[in-house]
């Protein structure tokens, strides 16, 4: 197997460089990639287009990222729980596109599958629909959206062995594993590093070949957006 | 004139035994409260989930375990996790039977406006442009009029669209109202106490009553 | 949970018909569903369009539909080891579409996820593409190919549970799952039926929501084509 | 002049360590016993599975367990299962680095014929087709010439193509030859006791020969 272990979140993202595109797994703050998010914050690298579900909350996960004014462009199905990354957007400093999710992730499909574009029904008669080819098939109306293209892909997954090979814990694994696959370079944390022939094969939710680094994560905070609980 | 867990509880009688649901944030939520017991009815989050169980007790919470909500949930026996293209794919394929979710606006040919206002903060659309483009059935659930006691039942909507002529059928705190494919929402039942005239006042669509109206059973 | 099971075989394609499109899961004959392919043999079903990587070999798998001459039509990407296949096509009597095996997967990948459909390289400039849209992309040509439409989608999986959740086990899930998602209607016969619960919800390949039928297989031979060993 | 082994042996020079690697039926499979002890290179089974490992004991056969010849095999330690739309979906992402494949023609300008000879049964393309049409790096493994003594190496192919423009190096009993972006073979290495004389015979297409070419080492 091929070797794609680095030391640690800072060594991964060494080379991340201003006004790149980055990916960042998760769906709120479930199973966002902490560590390489805290090492791009130490990092400063600045002008970053995001990729991203949502936009963390104002003291956790890419919240923080913009607080540093690092990010350019968000790309997110929705951008609730933040004041500061409101604040940035009325204040026009910070761009924002906003994308149905099952847009968001199929367009992070298709470039992990080597597919240019794909048909969606979603957001046909909208405004989302503007300046996009809409095309009829059996009577319906699908718009053509394009593959992303993203520098990196940053994901957070459960385990992981050392040939990058992946598994995800509940759902946590949401968008972490389409991203995975789009990246051009990928990055995975994980919590817990193996090695090669401890995961099963048949349970591997990312096959190594879409990985290009990978290092155990440490002080996983996970913090929960809406705990909700019954009483009985 | 119905609470919001009143108009869950009538939302409920339109789930069918044997199917998968998605439903959305806010009085949709509450709607999981209301199915029949022994109804075999799977629940589908949008974040990679099927078979959404109930709340997690206290301390029982687990962070890699969450609703479209953002809310800690937990699984039932026989669910089953996936990616979020997955998730979407299943929505586009029409495999989930039916969608329930909140609304600013619908129009009488069933558009829906339930994502953006002009001026203010927008959050975003999260997977509701999917789900409304997509579902075989679509329920909505809302208040007949907005804050500012103006009809959100209206010949066409002001707001920009969520998705076009896919509602279905609305259910209000005042009234049972299906979509007709020709146009128009068709009052089907009544709230209890409420009256067809004031319906009629809350409505600024085109209203097509039909015969007696009958009251809800709920 | 929604009980998918069916009694067996002969139950679950009882109301297969004449004239129908199926799919069927596998690759050669590694991941077939044996049971349900020998219930259509009995069942005498005719003109047939197969949807399956691979035509059976002469006397197994869909080759036995092949010698009851039940298939009209066979949709693959590889129809080599069968002479009575060979026979039937070079007499006309056996239609026979050949199709790339990327651009098999990917239009059973577009089916079951509700895209009309896909853009692919594979075929460009050869007689693949007769007839078909090709658009480019970034410089790179790319044909248009449409999800599949099959009334039927037949599989194999290793375990499976009550609700319709299914597991496979190493390269027998090839096609199998991708086809799940693409039947209107899916039939998964599984090595043992489990109750709701026993399988991990993180290990789980095809969610139940896609499956409409499902019963536990009985006396499975997994005949192996290529029997490859070496010697220490 | 090479045998298939010596053919694969020569092939198996051209894998970088640390890569991913499709091999095709025939010459290309017996590549794999040449890497090189040390090298870690990843076999990518097209039928679902990275990291293939060699053929099984006798008796330790499992029937679930082949490559894309429908041969018995066995996994790595770090091997990962898959299905085919992603197989298929990482080849066309080009994350295979290099694909080898065996043909019945190739052009001057890297076209592929392998999957079809008009008048005979044809068995199908399998996975070529996607195979040539995305992978980054190319190199096919045959004979430089047919039973019919007839050169393999065109200017235009005869046979119905399997891809366009996509061949980068070809490697034969006779000779080592590149695919030049611009068109032509350029002769880039002879088989130990093959003269250039004999390449140029066996050679159709417009063979570039430039400087002493130097005999291979295998």
């Amino acid at each position: 197997m091929i070797d794609k272990t680095v030391k640690n979140a800072e060594a991964a993202v060494a080379d991340v460089q201003d006004g790149m595109t980055i990916m960042f797994g998760g769906f709120g703050l479930c199973g966002i990639p902490e560590n390489c998010i805290n090492a791009l914050v130490k990092k400063g690298v600045k002008n970053l287009t995001c990729i991203s579900n949502n936009a963390g909350v104002d003291d956790f996960g890419i919240g923080l990222m913009l607080h540093q004014r690092q990010v350019k462009k968000m790309i997110s199905s929705y951008v609730g729980e933040n004041a500061e990354f409101e604040r940035q957007l009325l204040s026009g400093e910070l761009e924002v596109e906003l994308i149905p999710q099952g847009t968001l992730a199929t367009r992070c499909l298709a470039a992990g599958y080597g597919m240019p574009a794909i048909f969606t029904p979603a957001g046909v008669g909208t405004e989302v629909a503007e300046g996009k080819e809409i095309r009829n098939f059996n009577g319906k109306d699908y718009l053509m959206e394009m593959a992303f293209d993203a520098d990196f892909a940053i994901v957070k997954a459960w385990k992981g062995d050392t040939a990058g090979n992946l598994v995800f814990r509940s759902t946590s694994r949401n968008f972490n594993p389409i991203m995975a696959m789009a990246g051009k370079i990928t990055i995975a944390e994980v919590e817990e590093l193996v090695e090669p022939g401890v995961l099963n094969p048949d349970h591997i939710h990312t096959p190594g070949i879409y990985v290009h680094r990978i290092f155990q994560g440490e002080r996983y905070e996970k913090r929960i957006e809406q705990r909700t609980v019954r009483t009985q | 004139m119905l609470d919001k867990n009143g108009i869950a509880k009538r939302i409920a009688q339109e789930i069918q035994d044997g199917s998968y649901v998605n439903l959305g944030i806010g009085i949709p939520t509450l709607v999981a409260n209301y199915i029949p017991t022994g109804f075999n009815v799977v629940l589908q989050s949008e974040n990679g989930l099927l078979g959404m169980g109930p709340f997690p007790l206290e301390g029982e919470e687990d962070p890699d375990l969450i609703n479209a909500g953002k809310q800690t949930i937990t699984t039932l026996p026989g669910s089953a996790v996936f990616d979020s293209a997955m998730s979407f794919g299943m929505i586009r394929a029409q495999k989930v039977d039916l969608t329930i979710l909140g609304a600013m606006e619908v129009s009488e040919n069933g558009d829906i406006a339930n994502w953006k206002i002009p001026g203010k903060m927008v959050k975003g659309m999260g997977g509701a442009m999917d789900l409304v483009a997509s579902a075989k059935n679509i329920i909505v659930a809302m208040q007949h009029v907005n804050k500012a006691g103006e009809s959100k039942l209206l010949t066409q909507c002001s707001l920009p669209l969520t998705g076009v002529r896919c509602v279905k059928k609305i259910v209000t705190e005042l009234a049972v109202l299906s979509v007709l494919p020709e146009g128009g929402f068709k009052l089907e039942e009544r709230a209890p106490g409420v009256s067809v005239e004031e319906i009629k006042q809350a409505t600024a669509g085109k209203l097509i009553i039909e015969g007696e109206i009958p009251e809800m059973k709920i």
